[in-house]
């Protein structure tokens, strides 16, 4: 079911760069902050910038942040966000990366690209692949981007807002039937 | 196929073999394609997803009243940790505040699903080993009665919807209380005979004791967390590191590995874990001050303001964690579920390549996977 | 077997509505060997007997997906104790089983195992549709991956709802099923049960793709012959 | 065990139905075949057909025993093994299918018998269809020998009684093997095909050690014959074979003197254990009796591996390989397969009694019944005075005399006593690892074996002259 454009969460403004932010900017990669999460700080970079981002982030010993909790895509009807959630085994910091990714943009409208970091990072791996499976952002250089939790000839990718949810004989009821 | 591999040299000494998707060893619908030589592991290949039930789905497509009552279905062994990461994220988002009755409610609620979590994962574990009969009885036995404890205070046994954003769902009885003492009275003393059966057991050592080491940096790499990365000897648990609800007030050790992160060792620190669990009942209900349970109303329309808020707690199996997107209306904008097995289960084929189809039980077990938590 | 199969196709009273004929790959799975003819013959005289040993004896397969597979093995321990109605025999091959309790959510990736499983087990098989997902798809009823109902792909015998139910009631479901068998016809269910078949369209490939799986083939040939 | 104490009783009240049901069973189809048959045979017609005949008839009845003892005792066994883990587990076991669940695995029996015979896609259907009965024979055949040592060489029995028994028992019960081999390979099913890898690597390692302590025993009574060894072990628990097989015969005879106050105890001690050197001889009885007791817990682990019991299951290791080698077994060829299972644990049992347990033989010795009863003579005098009253009685119903009556009763004791064992074992101990078990077997059972029968050798030359 597709939802209105109302519906969307509120943006956010711009603030000031936090502790990492800061570190990352003093390493030559530029961010912006959001105030999103609770708590957390959230950034987003863009895509080109990602891949050295982690690096940087998971190795450097200032900032430790070796343990890469979850990568969610957000599907926002206008551009797809790939979120990485950051922590570390050893301090409590924490830290909420976003990259955006404009639907227009891309060539192919079906599915959104971004750099994997499966490669180095080993985490990755199946959260991307899930992410690829349900929200449909391609990463590119992936060891083995095939779809993990639906059957890998499925159609569409289920948490797309526009997904249309295929009806056959397995499954014919009333899609809505319960809201 | 098969004309296109026989025209081709192939090396005829490995052998393909699917376990799964209905195997009793997988605990559920995990399938995992092996490539063996003999009997040694080559390539594991592991497929998921069998269980897909479109949790995250559900739960952008449901009021937060609704999805509710879904997410004890995430991870069934563990209900109220489910519940608790969720109403974490949303009370997170709202800001509302949790009366400390309900605060203790949960800690209390929680280490009792725990110990029957872990209760559980022993029984079928054991029965992984190759001990069909006998040992998985006996902690079977006792999550009968936790169990029993759940259905009073939730109304079932193992779904319990009763952790609720803002509070818990009902307070339970004085005697619901004097019946939680008895059995921690009586559960350390079962937890010396389940050590008396398997710990000394000859058989059990062979089969653990430097079986499936789980380097300490492949499991950072891969983000392995819970008990799991515990016996490899990471003092990493959420309650300690980034405490929660009211574990800061509480007194207990994290148990972790003594040797070098083997099966053994991730056996031992769930034995140990249900100790301290049980302790920590006791204080919980020493500390059980009176009051409200529940700082939101629990109406059909329930709303959270719009925000978003990341939670995670020590499930039984490692971090839980929800991710919630909230756009101020009755359903959540998005909902990303971090799942502890998903995590734990993507380290697996390091860890058997190289061993006999024998170990990938021991192995399998003892990382302790729930496939819809896996599957969502 | 397949003129069986086409000459009783119409006269059956228990054929599906959608019910498919045999696929020729599955065409020799199932076989009717000549034991299996006389035991036929005997049958019809001595189905009393069979049908009280039968309903006394059902071993289930040890298949479960999720929450209710849970309670599906409380019931087998001290508490409930399911081995008093001689069904404490989890056989782990369907080959020997004689009725699925289809404990948990059934997914489209699940389903087409599940119809293997159902074709695996000899005939006479039972099902048991237990816990909500597998009647209606329950709570998950209107997600984009789970079947609606596992009578949508086997044929069930016995609905046994709750989320999950309580051990006690798959104890229930039990007895309804061994007095379901008591009252059946042995030999004409057997030339029946060829057309219960499930629904065969559950095409989903759940593996990994056999195109990667050639690769992998290409890429070990290659190494082999680069060690050469 | 307190907790169950109704369920245990209800246990034991099952078995003595059981066994009665199965032995009154047997002795009917022997009393028919064996006695009955021919007596009708030469009285209708008195001419050389007729008696042969009923000769052929005699001849059978060793065959028709064990055909009719086998699927009855398998059931009965099955029965067992459930109704004794329930035990262990305080729940019930099966008690619903006839009093007491008596007829649950007569009922499983029949309803095997009438699922679907399933032949699987690309199976060998020749080999698929042999394996079972390639399993089965074997038990059948190599249990023949075994007759004449059970039934205290009763006279209809007396043709089984072959001279190199235990060698023809081995070599048989080395036989089924093939048909675990044979279904694995058969079944077109790649977990099959491993379970049955599996059990022909543990078969070949846990042969040697198995056969090579029976050697010891062989060795030690100087036969091959299983009537004779179990001939040689009467008189009380001491000079059972477990027991160094006759090395304790002195002491058994010497407290007996004692006891009943005979003058020449001392003599007789003497005359077995010579004083002159009496270091050696205690150090060679004391070696004797120790490796004769490894002995007997080497054959039990053995056989616990050739008969696949856990914890060496490891050709059907349910949550490894589904079901092993009869993974694609239904209906009858699996009722085969699990009938010859059971019976291959029966008949291990009893190889296990008759060469070391004393077979049926009475465990009590009679010194210790002297010493009991010496001052309370009316017990024994009751007893003696009932087992003269029904004696005749026993002597008329044919078959049954008492020696083979009380050779049969000690054997079932002594035989169930280790199934049950094996099954508490079941209810113990979790499975092996294939590397683990053919280490085991190799580096630890194969090398102890050796070096037991050395010493027997050794202890049995030192002491030789006198036993």
């Amino acid at each position: 079911m597709s939802q209105t454009d109302t519906n969307k969460p509120n943006e956010t403004k711009e603030m000031e760069l936090g502790k990492f932010g800061k570190f990352l900017k003093d390493n030559g990669i530029d961010s912006t902050r959001k105030d999103d999460s609770i708590n957390v700080e959230t950034i987003v970079i863009s895509v080109k910038d990602l891949e050295p981002a982690l690096r940087l982030l998971k190795t450097s010993s200032e900032t430790k942040l070796n343990m890469l909790l979850t990568i969610s895509g957000v599907d926002y009807t206008d551009r797809i966000d790939s979120i990485y959630h950051l922590w570390s085994y050893d301090h409590n910091d924490a830290l909420v990366i976003k990259v955006e990714l404009p639907k227009q943009s891309q060539a192919n409208t079906d599915t959104v690209n971004l750099t994997s970091i499966a490669n180095f990072w080993s985490a990755a791996n199946w959260h991307e692949r899930e992410t690829y499976d349900l929200v449909g952002i391609r990463y590119l250089r992936h060891p083995y981007l095939r779809r993990i939790l639906n059957p890998w000839d499925w159609e569409g990718h289920p948490l797309r807002r526009d997904y249309k949810q295929l009806v056959d004989a397995l499954n014919d009821k009333n899609p809505h039937s319960f809201r | 196929m098969s004309t296109n591999l026989e025209t081709t040299n192939l090396k005829t000494d490995e052998m393909i073999i699917n376990m799964g998707p209905q195997h009793p060893a997988t605990h559920g619908v995990l399938r995992l394609i092996l490539k063996l030589d003999g009997e040694i592991v080559r390539h594991v290949e592991p497929v998921i997803g069998h269980l897909h039930r479109a949790q995250e789905w559900q739960g952008q497509n449901r009021t937060l009243f609704q999805y509710q009552a879904l997410i004890d279905r995430v991870d069934y062994l563990s209900g109220m940790f489910t519940s608790l990461a969720f109403a974490h994220a949303c009370e997170q988002i709202d800001g509302c505040q949790i009366p400390p009755r309900a605060q203790y409610l949960r800690a209390l609620v929680c280490e009792m699903n725990r110990i029957s979590s872990h209760l559980l994962w022993l029984g079928t574990f054991l029965i992984d080993l190759g001990a069909l009969f006998g040992f998985p009885f006996y902690p079977f036995r006792e999550r009968e009665k936790l169990l029993d404890l759940f259905e009073e205070i939730a109304g079932q046994r193992m779904m319990f919807n009763y952790i609720r954003i803002g509070g818990v769902q009902r307070d339970p009885k004085p005697s619901w209380f004097e019946k939680v003492r008895k059995f921690t009275a009586e559960f350390p003393d079962r937890i010396d005979e389940y050590e008396a059966i398997v710990t000394q057991n000859p058989i059990v050592l062979k089969r653990t004791k430097g079986v499936g080491i789980l380097d300490k940096s492949v499991a950072m790499d891969y983000g392995v967390t819970g008990p799991s990365i515990r016996g490899s000897g990471i003092n990493y648990d959420l309650r300690k590191t980034r405490p929660y609800g009211i574990y800061p007030e509480l007194n207990f050790e994290i148990p972790l590995g003594q040797n070098q992160g083997d099966t053994w060792d991730r056996y031992m620190c769930r034995i140990l874990e249900m100790r301290q669990s049980n302790n920590l009942i006791n204080q919980c209900l020493d500390k059980m001050p009176e009051g409200e349970i529940s700082g939101k109303k629990q109406i059909a329309g329930l709303r959270i303001k719009a925000g978003e808020g990341f939670s995670a707690i020590e499930s039984p199996r490692g971090v839980l964690g929800c991710y919630v997107i909230s756009n101020g209306s009755d359903k959540a904008y998005r909902i990303r579920w971090r799942n502890p097995s998903f995590c734990n289960l993507a380290v697996l084929p390091s860890l058997l390549i190289g061993r006999p189809i024998s170990d990938i039980m021991a192995i399998f077990g003892s990382i302790d996977v729930i496939l819809p938590d896996v599957d969502r | 077997m397949s003129e069986l199969l086409n000459n009783d196709l119409n006269s059956t009273d228990l054929a599906r509505e959608n019910a498919a004929l045999i696929s020729p790959e599955l065409a020799d799975t199932v076989t009717l060997t000549s034991i299996d003819k006389a035991i036929n013959m005997l049958s019809q005289i001595v189905s009393p007997i069979a049908n009280l040993a039968r309903s006394n004896s059902v071993w289930p397969l040890t298949f479960g997906t999720s929450c209710c597979a849970i309670e599906m093995m409380c019931v087998g321990m001290s508490a409930f104790d399911i081995s008093r109605f001689g069904s404490e025999v989890f056989r782990a091959t369907p080959r020997q089983a004689d009725l699925i309790i289809t404990a948990g959510t059934i997914t489209r990736k699940m389903a087409s195992a599940l119809i293997t499983l159902y074709e695996q087990l000899p005939e006479p098989k039972y099902v048991i549709a237990m816990g909500a997902c597998t009647i209606t798809g329950g709570m998950f009823n209107d997600s984009y991956s789970v079947v609606q109902g596992v009578d949508r792909i086997i044929p069930v015998d016995v609905y046994l709802p709750g989320c999950p139910p309580r051990p006690e009631a798959i104890l229930d479901a039990l007895l309804k099923l061994q007095q379901k068998i008591r009252t059946e016809n042995y030999a004409k269910r057997r030339v029946q049960a060829y057309q219960q078949r499930p629904v065969c369209y559950v095409d989903y490939d759940c593996g990994r793709p056999l195109e990667d799986l050639l690769a992998m083939a290409m890429e070990d040939t290659s190494l082999a012959l680069d060690q050469k | 065990m307190l907790a169950n104490s109704a369920e245990l009783f209800k246990f034991t009240r099952l078995t003595l139905i059981w066994l009665t049901l199965i032995f009154g069973s047997v002795w009917g189809a022997c009393f028919i075949v064996g006695v009955l048959l021919p007596t009708l045979l030469l009285r209708a017609c008195d001419n050389e057909i007729f008696a042969l005949l009923a000769q052929i008839c005699q001849y059978l009845t060793p065959l028709i025993a064990i055909l009719v003892f086998i699927p009855i005792n398998a059931m009965f066994m099955v029965l067992v093994e459930r109704r004794g883990l329930a035990l262990f587990t305080v729940r019930m076991g099966p008690n619903r299918v006839g009093p007491d669940g008596l007829l649950q695995t007569a009922a499983d029996a029949v309803k095997l018998l009438f699922k679907e015979d399933i032949i699987p896609t690309g199976a060998d259907a020749w080999l698929f269809t042999l394996a079972p009965i390639i399993f089965f024979a074997p038990s059948i055949f190599g249990s023949i020998p075994l007759l004449a040592a059970i039934t205290g060489n009763n006279d209809l029995f007396a043709i089984t009684n072959l001279p190199t028994g235990i060698f023809f028992i081995i070599a048989a019960s080395s036989v089924p093997v093939v048909g675990i081999v044979m279904g694995g390979w058969a079944s077109n099913n790649k977990y099959s095909l491993v379970g049955g890898l599996r059990s022909a690597a543990q078969a070949i390692s846990y042969e040697i050690p198995l056969v090579l302590s029976l050697v010891t025993i062989c060795y030690l009574n100087q036969s091959l014959n299983v009537v004779e060894i179990a001939s040689r072990q009467t008189g009380g628990f001491l000079n059972w074979n477990i027991f160094g097989g006759g090395a304790l015969n002195g002491l058994d005879k010497y407290l007996n003197a004692l006891i009943n106050g005979s003058s020449n105890a001392n003599d007789i001690l003497q005359a077995y254990y010579p004083s002159n050197q009496w270091i050696l001889t205690v150090i060679a009885i004391a070696g004797l009796v120790v490796s004769t007791i490894i002995a007997f817990f080497m054959y039990i682990t053995a056989a616990c591996a050739e008969v696949n019991r856990i914890p060496f299951d490891l050709p059907e290791a349910e949550s490894e390989l589904v079901s092993g080698y009869n993974t694609e077994y239904s209906g009858i060829k699996f009722a085969i397969f699990f009938l010859a299972e059971f019976t291959n644990l029966f008949i291990v049992s009893s190889i296990a009694t008759i060469m070391f347990l004393g077979a049926g033989n009475n465990p009590i010795p009679q010194f210790l019944i002297d010493y009991l009863f010496k001052n309370v003579t009316f017990i024994p005098q009751t007893i003696n005075a009932i087992t003269q009253a029904l004696s005749p009685l026993i002597n008329q119903i044919h078959l049954i005399n008492p020696i083979t009556f009380w050779s049969v009763v000690w054997m079932i004791v002594k035989t169930y006593s280790l199934v049950f064992f094996a099954v508490l074992v079941r209810g113990t101990l979790p499975r092996f690892k294939i590397d683990q078990l053919m280490d085991f077997g190799w580096k630890r059972l194969i090398p102890l074996s050796l070096l037991v029968f050395f010493i027997v050798i050794f202890a049995k030359g030192v002491i030789n002259t006198n036993v």
